[in-house]
């Protein structure tokens, strides 16, 4: 494989690393996401697979220096395949003393903490809740420090661009971001290309932040450095061949969604109600209307649901998408749209609750509430993403899913997901098998509740159809004619029908795979959604150990996949790892009668890597 | 099932769907699904190009009735599914048909903001100032004192006025009718449909069988002439059985009062002359109640401004005439990619 | 046992029966509801047990003489323990032609019809659809069919007191209630004083209704009578002895729900909005102004439930109340009470779905929304009651466990409970242990997420006490301060001891018992809810013809007793008969691994005896 | 932890909790939790006894910075809370905190109901025109065009406004003021805190992030004194930097018109006195929009009526004279009953 950005040039001996974990941390006004941003492309651009995780704080602009307003970027970049963020940190940047504090714990001994002294002030210390100045007393012992005064070498390398001090400091990200690059071989260029873009309408901003890039370069490059700080090297990956791009979550559903409504042949409109994580899949379509996409900004999210319900009644996709506590007013809504029998796509992009709970973390606690969170029997169909990219497909395939059956689709993805970025194979929209809707527009025979035998699915019928006209709502109608039955055995006969509509798309989705090891073992480590990374690297990495463990992911929550069933029994164990108290392990186990185990985490970050290793490695030994 | 093309000209009858009509006998729904039939006739729309979204309540049951698209949805989120329904197709014509409680108790929220918004349909309020379907609740529209099985002992809330509430949600248009009013109703049911914009209607309907005659103070034949006034743009605000009542303004100061014609020095010319694009008059005769004030009905207010819809599409129109084509492939690869090989 | 009415005095020859099924069917402005209600009365002073089922149209009131307009009741009486309205009907009185057409198919061949033939015009049976009048064809053939022209003779009987035909005609429900009074040997007298003083100020109409049950009653005595139709006796149930009265669900739960608050000596702020069938419980609360309670009708589900949180915030008890889709409106602010740990009592008279579904019908459907449907993890109790008298004990059961352990709890009836009405051995409220709730008022070392060691409830402040001002909310909060925390472990601690919280209270409730049958054996049938008179019907059916079947009912499905799962694995066979598509079965499999099978029927009607006992039977052939 | 007895008299510091302020540097909040806490601390009402409400928002944070009860419940539905807990405890002192999103987008049906049921307590709403938190979508009051994460191309709906909405929602006390406004703010809460009943007040505050300057046609220093008009009761409706305009009925119309005095033989006569008690009066006022008219603030509205918990108290007082004492035996024993021996 070659990266086509020219081979790096080297003058430093650099000690080849397989890969390696960065946390930029700082202030949320300090630029982290941006840095973290920057050097994520760089480092695709050197061909390295990555993960990202940015972590936000839940205030906007929450006062400067203290810990709850640190804002955070990690990356994992390697010349292998990187499946998670990293479970510890080989580096931290950090750009102040709460970002020391709020972040040193994850630091693994004997990795290195760049600090920037010049912002360990008694006033930030204090802030920061520090007694003791962290740099003079011996409570890092166990790490390596390269304390540099980042914020006075920045002053200095932009001096001339005649920024005022406040102006001035903030580019000292790019001065961390410069250290790092010359640290890790990457090229400036793509960086100074961006900023001076970015900045085309203030050209001494423009300049002042490359000075500052250059300048931590240099210093990396020129200065002292203490013994234990090198240059390292992470070669390329092997990687599929291709044409990528990074991609968030939020990025990912809002293109799969387009691309589903094209591909079955439909206009699309979004409605919604804004809501963290949410919001940035709003926020993507409102900028596409140049792909037949409409956005609507309801003044609620049971609003946002029954818009999206008129939308499809009138025969374009209705979208609806919002987290957890959003979703939970959309319920009633739903059971219109499963009882009225209309395509719906519903994306929830968890976070951590109850309630408001942490808006900003996330969690994988909204399976229930998607399976099971309705009144009456109201059964619908719920799949989930597994990464950024996966975003894509399973958002093109609730659309084919809830259009060709005429049923509400929920989508999981989580807070995870939404923000974080993931080089991108970027597919060709022309391989996509089109499934293009139909509406019938024939009054002969016509009631509109009359089937398809095959997928059971109603017809759909666009208002403004001549000869058509038929009046439905959520009263139980009578089968076929879809006039209001009070009748016991129509209620029977309708829930029935519901119900046997769902289960039959099983047929309708492929078999579950086993994503590694073998179809049958000791282990089957089963998981769902955002902890593909975690159980995918886990389960290697055990396996390389000889370990006969497999690992299991769905995409397909209702109905499950039909050899599902089969290919647990095949295991002598079942570990269900999962953000939340325990929900997947809950269907499992009802649904087979396998004694699936739960591994359970809920404080608000993804599992690391060991967690999963070693919950395994007890199942294996116990 | 009806064949494609609509005939020449459409009857009430035509407008009938097969379903049978399950209100009360003697439901003041009654009077005003003739009025809405036979008002489609006369304006000559087409069955399938019209459709009638409604809540949940007895009034809710309309759509039924009529031989049109029609959608009986859940309690409440009627103008938010409407609103979906036009940004999907903005060619239909969409009646919605609510109860009050189904438009000011739980829906309140969603009807203020499909008036701001102003989106281009007609709203039909029926105020029977109760729950009906579900056996006579006292409604936020009750007026106090009124005993129901969740008020045995009287009401003591404070009602809220439909209109009031319409003007202070910005709406363009605000009318009122009377179920029994079958001259009155359909040419206010027609201005409705000609206005663009959202259209608020508010009928006064007689819930026979659970507040039967509350509305008596002002319908009863008896003094119904010199209890309503029905207001006409740019003609006098006269009223009475001799039409020698009228509106002023109070000299010197901000209110309305009952003037006699012919009494006390008052002529014709002191009589306040009707003007629909007026907010602040239209919010005075909104708040007008028996037995100090005839209540209104007819065209309180109507003065035309941009639509939700028609605005969004100018917008979005706008935009793909700015963007490439739309291609999938494009929009993908538009970012920063990188080739490996 | 005895009887204190007088015993009845017989002159003619009867026959005994153990126990008789009548329905009364007519038109919604029939009376029926009414005739029902009197003759249950009459039956429960005679001393039988007896078990009644109300069917109301779904329309206020529909046209007059169609099928939908048919309003019903049904009442099951007899010498023995009576535990449902019964399979199929022994006699069914009609009114007119649409009330034989939807009735007529429950009737038991040989059955008795009584049917008033002055309503069977030509347009009457027009109206319900009869193509030929069933009184002249031979589609009655399996059925003994007695045809009196009630209307005549009620109009005659009630010439004298000068009412209009139509206000004559509406006696006919008293000349019907009349001969059937005479059937089974009833005494007139308590409807007769009922009569006197519901009409005290319409004396004539008294008299004419008076006028009118004797005169049925005197058709009886005098008339031939066909041969097939005679006189009964049904001797009197052996009953626990105390103080009776009827009373139906809604009743129960709201006197409860009063009691409760009483026991917890708290006042009551019931908060509600209407919808069917849960409004009957507010109608009832709104009379109870002098038992410290409020009633609010809110402009909507979502205030209701907000409200009633307000309400418990404020230091009194907030109970919340409504159907499935009503519920689902609640479930965003059910979370906040969850997070804010706070009691709520939230009642759910389930009703068929999903959507608008039948609003009249009932169902057990809202399981899953009970257990499961909320966003994240978000445990909460949740309680069912079996029976109209058994929700007043289940109501105050909901009481002490949402103040005792400050959590939501949601307790499920349906329809059916609400309405039916049963005999009800009247408690002595003094025979309840009080559970007041204690507020903290000391500021010494307050924090508001200070929790009892034992329960783990944390405590509860009235605002309005001095120095314990303090701020909570539905973010996450620091364990103990409750200040609000995005701390990762704390996250963890608070989602464990929230579900700790409600897991515990297994340890406060009593031991699962089984209700008939042994504590093991080859089936063992579990249900909950309003299936607990044909399920234990049914068994008790089976077990007397010597099938090992026992019968499990459960009062707690969250959590569920600590021996529960115990006790299923010492049966064969789990059979779970529920009114929906199988849920309960799903929290059973899931939780105890036992291959439990759901017996399901959704049309809108209680299971039949027969339906449940060949479904074990089935069970235990195979 | 506080002590349980007050101090003689509290000062804003006695109302300040130990948390955290997090807004942003700047944000206009900072300055109105200056003047809730000093308002409190003149007002001398009792910590214990004071509760604030909202919802969520970064309005809604407010009642975490204050030394009081304090509950931050669910996005729009403070208002539902605060009556519940109004009702089981009539004798707190509730504030209602909200924002413009969470009380005229998600909440705005249950703002109408606490007002039409005139509630009492007060409810400040914090408009910037912005939803803050959620990181700034544009919201229902935000002008026309208003460019936002979601809509990139400008927003095309029209706004509502906040007073006028609450106007013909039924409330009875209306009042506004502006972040900055230090001087202006204190006695406007003041007189809502007098004011029995729900009692409205919309604060214009800036959102330094997300929508800064958006009140600066009305706001900046330079222009306040033209485009502001403080209003009072029963003083003439004057305004500007020489304190020479002023607003009257245009002759002839229902319109508000502004006229300068010693212009065209306008006289102080002619201006408009202020009747605090006009709801006519009151919606013009609030309608009044820059740069044609002077934004109103002060108290537009403040008309006492009867208030929902205390008829509710009161009914319930009558229900219980009238009836025996209460006992769960008797009244599980009141129906119809027999006894089995
Ligand atoms: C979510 C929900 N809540 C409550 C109900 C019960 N419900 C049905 S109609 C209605 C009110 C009807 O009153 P109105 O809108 O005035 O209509 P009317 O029957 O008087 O025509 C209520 C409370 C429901 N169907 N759904
Ligand atoms: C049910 C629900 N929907 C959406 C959100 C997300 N949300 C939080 S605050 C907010 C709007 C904030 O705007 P505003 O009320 O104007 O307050 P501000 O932040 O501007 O002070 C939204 C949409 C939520 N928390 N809960
Ligand atoms: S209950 Fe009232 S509103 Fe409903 S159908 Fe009957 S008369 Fe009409
Ligand atoms: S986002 Fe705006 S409203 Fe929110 S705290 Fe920051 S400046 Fe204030
Ligand atoms: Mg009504
Ligand atoms: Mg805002």
């Amino acid at each position: 494989m070659a990266v086509t950005a020219e081979e790096i040039q080297e003058d430093v001996p650099r000690s080849v690393l397989e890969s390696a974990v960065i946390r930029f941390a700082g202030d949320s006004g300090d630029g982290m996401q941006l840095t973290g941003s920057q050097f994520t492309l760089a480092t695709a651009l050197a061909g390295n697979d990555l993960a990202t995780f940015p972590d936000f704080p839940a205030e906007i602009r929450a006062p400067v220096g203290t810990t709850f307003g640190v804002s955070a970027f990690q990356i994992n970049f390697g010349a292998r395949g990187i499946r998670t963020s990293g479970d510890a940190l080989d580096v931290l940047v950090a750009m102040n003393p709460a970002a020391l504090k709020s972040n040193v714990d994850d630091v693994r001994p004997g990795g290195l903490l760049i600090i920037d002294a010049g912002a360990f002030s008694k006033r930030n210390l204090d802030k920061a809740g520090f007694a003791e100045n962290p740099l003079t007393d011996d409570s890092l012992e166990k790490y390596k420090v390269l304390e540099v005064d980042m914020s006075r070498l920045t002053v200095e390398a932009v001096k001339e661009f005649g920024l005022s001090t406040k102006d001035s400091l903030r580019c000292k990200n790019m001065w961390a971001l410069g250290l790092i690059y010359w640290m890790y071989g990457r090229k400036r260029q793509p960086s100074i290309d961006w900023l001076n873009n970015k900045f085309k309408k203030l050209p001494d901003v423009a300049s002042a932040n490359i000075a500052a890039i250059n300048a931590g370069h240099a210093f990396g490059e020129t200065a002292e450095m203490p013994a234990e700080v090198s240059a390292y090297i992470v070669p390329a990956a092997d990687i599929e061949p291709g044409l990528y791009r990074t991609v968030t979550g939020a990025e990912a559903i809002a293109w799969g969604l387009v691309s589903g409504s094209q591909l079955a042949d439909l206009d699309m409109v979004f409605c919604s109600y804004p809501i963290t994580p949410a919001s940035s899949v709003l926020h993507e379509l409102a900028n596409m209307k140049h792909y037949d996409v409409q956005t609507f900004q309801a003044e609620d999210e049971i609003s946002a649901a029954c818009a999206a319900i008129g939308v499809s009644y009138g025969g374009s996709l209705g979208v609806t998408s919002s987290s957890g506590p959003g979703v939970a007013l959309k319920t009633e809504a739903m059971g219109l749209a499963i009882s009225i029998e209309l395509p719906l796509v519903i994306v929830n992009s968890q976070r951590a609750g109850p309630s408001t709970g942490m808006p900003t973390k996330t969690e994988q606690s909204d399976l229930y509430q998607a399976v099971y969170g309705r009144n009456a029997d109201s059964p619908l169909v719920v799949l989930a993403a597994r990464s950024p990219g996966d975003c894509f497909d399973v958002a093109i395939e609730s659309v084919r899913l809830s259009t060709k059956y005429m049923t509400p689709v929920i989508l999981l993805t989580d807070g995870y997901i939404a923000n974080a970025s993931e080089p991108w194979l970027i597919p060709d929209f022309d391989d996509y098998e089109p499934f293009p809707a139909t509406f019938r527009d024939n009054p002969e025979d016509f009631h509109p509740y009359i089937r398809d035998s095959e997928t059971l699915g109603r017809v759909w019928v666009k208002p403004g159809t001549p000869g058509l006209e038929h009046r439905v709502g959520g009263i139980e109608k009578s089968y076929d004619s879809g006039h209001i039955s009070y009748d016991p055995d129509n209620h029977q006969k309708m829930t029935d029908i519901r119900a046997a509509k769902i289960k039959g798309i099983a047929n309708d989705i492929p078999l579950q795979e086993v994503d590694q090891g073998n179809e049958s073992g000791r282990v089957a480590v089963v998981g769902w959604g955002s902890t593909y990374g975690p159980i995918s690297r886990a389960v290697s990495v055990l396996r390389d150990k000889g370990e006969d463990v497999s690992h299991i992911h769905l995409r397909y929550i209702n109905p499950l996949p039909r050899n599902l069933g089969e290919l647990l029994k095949g295991f002598d164990k079942v570990v269900v790892p999962e953000m939340n108290t325990g929900q997947l392990v809950t269907l499992l186990r009802s649904e087979y009668l396998v004694p699936a185990e739960g591994l359970n985490k809920v404080n608000g970050q993804p599992f690391k890597i060991a967690e999963i290793e070693n919950a395994v490695r007890a199942r294996l030994e116990s | 099932m009806n064949i494609a093309t609509p005939p020449e000209k459409l009857t009430a009858k035509d407008f009938t769907s097969d379903q049978e009509v399950r209100w009360c006998p003697g439901c003041g729904d009654y009077a005003i699904l003739k009025s809405v039939r036979g008002t489609l006739a006369d304006l000559g729309v087409e069955r399938h190009n019209t459709v009638f979204i409604s809540g949940i309540g007895c009034a809710a049951r309309f759509p039924y009735y009529m031989e049109t698209y029609g959608f009986h949805t859940i309690h409440g989120r009627a103008p938010s599914i409407a609103t979906g329904l036009k940004i999907a197709n903005p060619d239909l014509d969409i009646w919605v048909i609510s109860g009050d409680g189904d438009a000011l108790s739980i829906g309140g929220n969603h009807l203020l903001h499909l008036l701001r918004r102003n989106v281009n349909l007609q709203f039909l309020l029926f105020n029977n100032e109760i729950y009906g379907l579900t056996k006579g609740q006292y409604s936020p529209t009750s007026r106090p004192g009124t005993r129901s099985p969740s008020t045995p002992l009287g009401s003591v809330d404070n009602p809220v006025s439909a209109a009031s509430f319409a003007l202070g949600s910005g709406a363009r248009f605000v009318a009122r009718s009377i179920d029994t009013l079958q001259k009155h109703m359909p040419p206010v049911l027609k201005r409705a449909h000609q206005h663009t914009g959202a259209s608020f209607v508010e009928i006064f309907q007689n819930c026979i069988v659970y507040n039967d005659g509350v509305f008596g103070r002002f319908t009863d034949k008896a003094i119904a002439a010199d209890a309503q006034i029905d207001v006409v743009h740019s003609e006098p605000l006269v009223f009475g059985k001799e039409r020698n009542k009228g509106l002023r303004m109070k000299p010197g100061t901000m209110e309305l009062e009952v003037v006699t014609i012919g009494e006390g020095g008052i002529s014709m010319d002191d009589v306040l002359v009707h003007d629909e694009t007026n907010r602040t008059l239209a919010a005075m005769l909104a708040a007008m109640e028996p037995p100090a004030f005839p209540v209104a009905i007819g065209v309180l207010y109507c003065n035309p401004g941009p639509t939700y819809v028609d605005s969004m599409r100018e917008q979005a129109a706008v935009a793909k005439n700015a963007a490439p084509k739309a291609n999938m492939n494009d929009l993908l690869r538009g970012g920063h990619t990188w080739q490996i090989d």
